[in-house]
């Protein structure tokens, strides 16, 4: 019987204190600033194109497969009489979000510091109805850096 | 056992590996009198922590049978049963047993030849072999002779004739991929 | 007609009970076909296999690095523990040194992940027991702060891929030491909480005790490990019996049982968790500064040739990695060696002859995963 | 032949269809509110939020639940038994919406006063056994099956204790005159003007609390529907209106038993000043008797969402065993020390003493039994050794 009796007060006691829950889609819990959802690419707003050369390091790196690069040349190099000093440039670009296990081994072999885990609630809210939607091409990857929505973290 | 306290110490490794292959041996040797074995010294095959013994396949329950009763130090658990392909050559059987008292951890093999995969079965000797075989007997086309239940454990019942992680069965698609570098042809996006 | 003998009127026939895949208390996809007469289990036939991936052949594919990731999908619930044997499977076969602090912030995410784990059991197990979810809302309420802490380290919730053979990923947050001392008490207010809710209950203890009993011999005969063997009295505890990283430095209890029963193999639990309490702040005490990754470390790693059973004391028992290797970046076979699997053969031993009620509390207190059964 | 309401003259069929329609009116939109009070109740146990969605607060939940639950396929298993399959609801709704005819709400507000009151209430709400075992085995499930023949052990178990344990009550009602016993739930009540039952009989209140979250298939008795265990019992193949036909019936039963409770040991609407309130002003009187009603009922069905926030479930042959040998022998040597009080015509407060007692009693012996653990029961001799290992 006090065993019946402390247990009662347990609960009775959590129901004195109150919700430790909250309404999800209404108020979004602040998350880490390593948080890492999808794998986006970055945007390098001095020159004015993406980091990333399409040199394949991820690509080649995913444990999964989920990753498709093309790359080709920089029509922006100096040598073309632009002002850029990537020789090559990423041409098309496609991630499959789908296939993706966010293991973060993208972003730990760039080499130019291109590609960064999404830290953001909209990397986590991918929900979509067609699986073909999840294939992300190089625009839709990049948006997200080119409209300043994210502060990316990538490990030192 | 590794006495070593994580980072591995050169001089402790060597230590380690003498204990292992003369004190732990002759334990080992001891107990499995009468039955070809042989510790595992070999650079290339060793583990790196526990004594390797080959038992050939015909006398392997009796080995383990004689490892679990044994006076000094009883191997009266099976931690893991499980085998591995070496195609041509045959596959290997590999029994990891521990002593609860003693602490002492010994991995006994025997190599099957790869036109005959078949060994008695160890669930004589200890009730845990039971899924372990079943396990290995529809990966990797092993028969445990004697086995009460030879069913299919993870794979589906009847799939009774392919061998899933022989390094002869490949790896759908993404083994393919990897050779090819690249998921998706343009045309298909 | 017929004439009926009082035999024949009073035939009575074994009733099958096919429980699972789809079953609230089935944690997962298990399935298990209850022979019962009446309301007593005659006969128990387990079903494994719906959530096997093949995650022992993908690792053949990929390197030492891309391991990591898969072995967070074998065990989802002890994830950093699960790492924790691959990377030293890889470090002790390619013989990387790694350095210390990596080695202490290891030990205290795997503890913290111990915790982690055996709150989602008391949870899980609370509603087995028939607690309407309330056990599962307070466990999961300091589950939640771990994992948040997880998320502040790793960037991840569930599937941290945040140990590297060598070391760690990255380095812990600036907070990190005074996040873990709130985190500790926080667990330690949730495990008293469940203490009270449940440990003395007399309904839980009477749905408990004397349940599933499994004797010593036989827990070792079919190779049970982790608290479900400790609870029977086999003080094996890896740790302490097969140290590795740190843990001879620390101190700690064993904690067994007696009756090998229910209540014990819940109890065992709920008092290692305090050990891991114990053990964190031992090891936040010899938390210094250092590298977490060795200095000289191959872009791509490759372990000589050689085999490795790499075994450690996860929290639902001996998480082992049987690692071949024939040269080069991959393995050329690994085995996982999965706890619950040995654990559940025990299943059937511990259920036939008890109530059909109680199949259900003793699947529950063996706190399987079935990532981890079929991989 | 005339019954009057609201104080106009008129036909009694009339009037018993006017109560009757009230009632019923009344009821559904009670067990609408106490189906999502207990989750909010609930959600507040576990320290969540429960229902927020439809409404301020998640206050229009009930409905959109049983708009949902009506727009639903009415599914049939093939293998089912088509008639007792369908009947079964009805089988566990209508007993538990007969009881309404003789519950007091307030001094005569009722739809009835039966002489034999509580005899009836007692008779009418055990038929719906019935409709449960009907479910279990029409559905043609294994589970239903399962759980159908739980709920037809617990329920006569357990309505053994329950009805006894307010035999035990109606024996001691002392009315004017120096008669004492009576069935008659309206004068059970009045009599408790100034002292509520459970004062003078613990004991009883406390068999008649655990046997009603029995019969309710409450935690910790809900083995019948045991979600971890049979999956919903015997309603695990019903689905839409006919599965809400269940779940109303249940709740309908545990508001009709709380307020049953609150009449005959929480002093229903009489206790306390219920009638000297009526004296000075009918109507305030009216509302004050349907407030303490309520109340009371309210408290009751309070602490049963408690104890099913807190408590695991037991055992089918625990709970049978706590039925038939602690339950009952409890009870019977409650009515016999009543019996006692009355040949003899002690003072009341040996009642209280004798009920106290055995209160105490009931505690040592919820303390003590479980600290020994059960033998494994269907254990073949011999054990298992030698059996083919699987």
């Amino acid at each position: 019987m006090r065993g019946i009796v402390r247990s009662m007060a347990t609960t009775l006691g959590a129901f004195v204190r109150g919700p430790v829950t909250r309404e999800y889609p209404e108020g979004h819990r602040p998350i880490p600033e390593r948080d890492r959802a999808f794998p986006l690419l970055l945007w390098d707003f001095e020159i004015d194109e993406p980091y990333c050369t399409g040199c394949h390091a991820c690509e080649r790196a995913c444990p999964v497969e989920c990753m498709t690069v093309l790359m080709k040349d920089n029509p922006a190099h100096t040598s073309l009489g632009g002002n850029s000093s990537r020789r090559k440039i990423i041409d098309k670009f496609w991630i499959d979000y789908a296939r993706c296990m966010r293991c973060n081994i993208c972003v730990e072999v760039c080499n130019f510091d291109a590609i960064a885990m999404n830290n953001t609630w909209s990397g986590h809210e991918t929900s979509v109805y067609d699986r073909a939607d999840l294939v992300m091409d190089l625009p839709q990857l990049l948006a997200q850096h080119k409209a300043g929505a994210i502060d990316e973290w990538v490990a030192p | 056992m590794s006495p070593e306290e994580g980072a591995p110490d050169a001089a402790a490794d060597d230590a380690a590996r003498d204990y292992l292959e003369t004190t732990i041996w002759a334990e080992v040797d001891r107990a499995l009198s009468g039955i070809t074995a042989r510790p595992v010294t070999d650079e290339e095959e060793r583990s790196v922590i526990d004594l390797v013994v080959r038992v050939p396949p015909r006398e392997v329950v009796t080995a383990l049978r004689a490892l679990r009763d044994a006076q000094g130090m009883n191997f009266d658990y099976l931690r893991s049963l499980t085998a591995v392909d070496y195609e041509e050559e045959g596959v290997d059987v590999v029994y990891h047993l521990y002593s609860v008292e003693t602490r002492h951890n010994v991995t006994v093999k025997c190599r099957l030849a790869a036109d005959r995969l078949v060994v008695e079965s160890a669930t004589s000797v200890w009730r845990a072999a039971n899924w372990y075989e079943r396990e290995a007997q529809e990966m990797f086309g092993v028969r445990f002779e004697g086995h009460p239940d030879p069913r299919n454990l993870l794979l589906p019942e009847e799939m009774t004739d392919v061998f899933p992680l022989r390094k002869s069965h490949p790896l759908a698609e993404i083994e393919v991929l990897q050779g090819e570098g690249i998921a998706y042809e343009e045309g298909e996006l | 007609m017929v004439a009926n003998t009082p035999e024949q009127e009073f035939e009575t026939r074994e009733l099958l009970i096919n429980m699972g895949p789809q079953h609230p208390s089935t944690h997962g996809v298990f399935r298990m076909v209850l022979g019962v007469d009446g309301e007593v289990v005659t006969d128990v036939v387990p079903y494994i296999g719906y959530m096997h991936r093949g995650a022992e052949k993908l690792c053949e594919t990929m390197d030492f690095r891309q391991g990591v990731g898969y072995m967070d999908r074998t065990e989802y619930l002890a994830n950093f523990n699960a790492e924790l044997s691959y990377v030293l499977a890889v470090e002790r076969l390619a013989g990387i040194e790694v350095p210390e602090r990596a080695q202490w912030i290891r030990m205290i995410l795997c503890e913290l992940n111990r915790l982690s784990s055996h709150f989602m059991f008391t949870g899980a197990f609370g509603t087995d027991v028939g607690v309407f979810g309330t056990a599962f809302v307070y466990s999961f309420r300091e589950r939640e702060v771990i994992l948040d802490l997880f998320e502040e380290i790793t960037g991840d919730r569930l599937m941290y891929a945040y140990f590297r053979p060598g070391g760690l990923a990255w380095e812990v947050p600036e907070n990190f030491e005074t996040r873990v001392h709130e985190v500790l008490l926080s667990a330690r207010h949730g495990i008293r909480e469940m203490d009270s809710l449940l440990t003395e209950n007399e309904i839980f203890l009477a749905r408990t005790k004397g349940v599933g009993a499994i004797s010593a011999a036989d827990a070792v005969d079919w190779g049970m490990s982790g608290p479900s063997l400790r609870a029977s009295g086999v003080p094996l505890d890896l740790r302490r019996d097969d140290p590795y990283l740190y843990y001879p430095q620390v101190d700690f209890d064993v904690i067994t049982g007696e009756a090998g029963d229910v209540f014990d193999r819940y109890h065992v639990r709920l008092r290692e968790m305090r050990e891991s309490v114990r053990i964190i702040e031992q090891c936040m005490e010899h938390l210094s500064d250092g590298p977490i990754l060795p200095e000289r470390l191959p872009r791509m790693l490759r372990t000589p040739p050689g085999e490795i059973y790499e075994r450690t004391e996860a929290p639902r028992g001996e998480y082992g990695i049987y690692l071949v290797s024939r040269g080069g970046n991959r393995p050329y076979r690994l085995k996982v060696r999965s706890a619950c699997f040995s654990n559940l053969q025990a299943l059937r031993d511990m259920t036939i002859g008890h109530y059909v009620a109680d199949a259900v509390v003793i699947l529950g207190s063996i706190d399987i995963v079935l990532c981890e059964v079929d991989r | 032949m005339n019954g009057d309401i609201f104080g106009l003259e008129i036909n009694i069929w009339l009037d018993a269809l006017v109560r009757l329609g009230l009632a019923v009116a009344l009821m559904t939109v009670v067990v609408m509110a106490l189906i999502y009070l207990e989750r909010k109740v609930i959600a507040r146990f576990q320290q969540r939020l429960g229902p927020t969605r439809t409404g301020p607060a998640g206050i229009l939940q009930s409905p959109a639940d049983a708009l949902k639950l009506l727009g639903k396929e009415d599914l049939r298993p093939k293998n089912a038994d088509p008639w007792v399959f369908e009947l079964a609801p009805y089988f566990v709704f209508i007993p538990i919406f007969l009881v309404f005819v003789a519950i007091p709400f307030a001094f005569d507000w009722q739809i009835r006063v039966l002489e034999l009151g509580l005899l009836y209430v007692l008779a009418v709400s055990s038929i719906n056994i019935v409709g449960w075992v009907m479910a279990g085995w029409g559905s043609d499930n294994r589970y239903a099956m399962l759980g159908a023949l739980r709920a037809a052990a617990q329920g006569i178990s357990y309505e053994l204790p329950l009805v006894l344990a307010l035999v035990a009550v109606a024996m001691v009602v002392s009315l004017p005159g120096d008669v004492r016993g009576s069935l008659n739930l309206v004068e059970i009540v009045a009599e408790q003007g100034h002292i509520p039952y459970i004062v003078w009989q613990p004991l009883a209140f406390a068999i008649f609390y655990i046997a009603m979250l029995a019969e309710l298939n409450r935690t910790p008795f809900d083995i019948p529907v045991g979600e971890s265990e049979v999956v919903g019992g015997p309603f695990v193949e019903y689905s839409g209106i006919r599965w809400s036909m269940f779940f109303l019936g249940e709740y309908t039963a545990l508001l009709l038993l709380s307020l049953r409770g609150a009449a005959v040991f929480l002093g229903g609407w009489a206790w306390p000043l219920g009638e000297e309130v009526a004296d000075q002003n009918a109507a305030l009187g009216l509302l004050y008797q349907f407030t303490l009603t309520a109340a009371k009922a309210g408290v009751l069905i309070f602490t049963i969402f408690w104890v099913r926030a807190t408590m695991p479930r037991l055992r089918v042959d625990q709970l049978m065993a706590f039925s038939w040998k602690v339950l009952l022998p409890l009870t019977f040597a409650q009515i016999a020390a009543n019996g006692l009080v009355l040949v003899y015509g002690w003072p009341d407060v040996v009642l209280l003493a004798a009920s106290g007692g055995g209160l105490v009693l009931l505690a040592v012996i919820i303390d003590r039994a479980v600290r020994r653990p059960t033998p494994r029961p269907g254990l073949p001799s011999g054990g298992l050794e030698g059996e083919a290992v699987r």
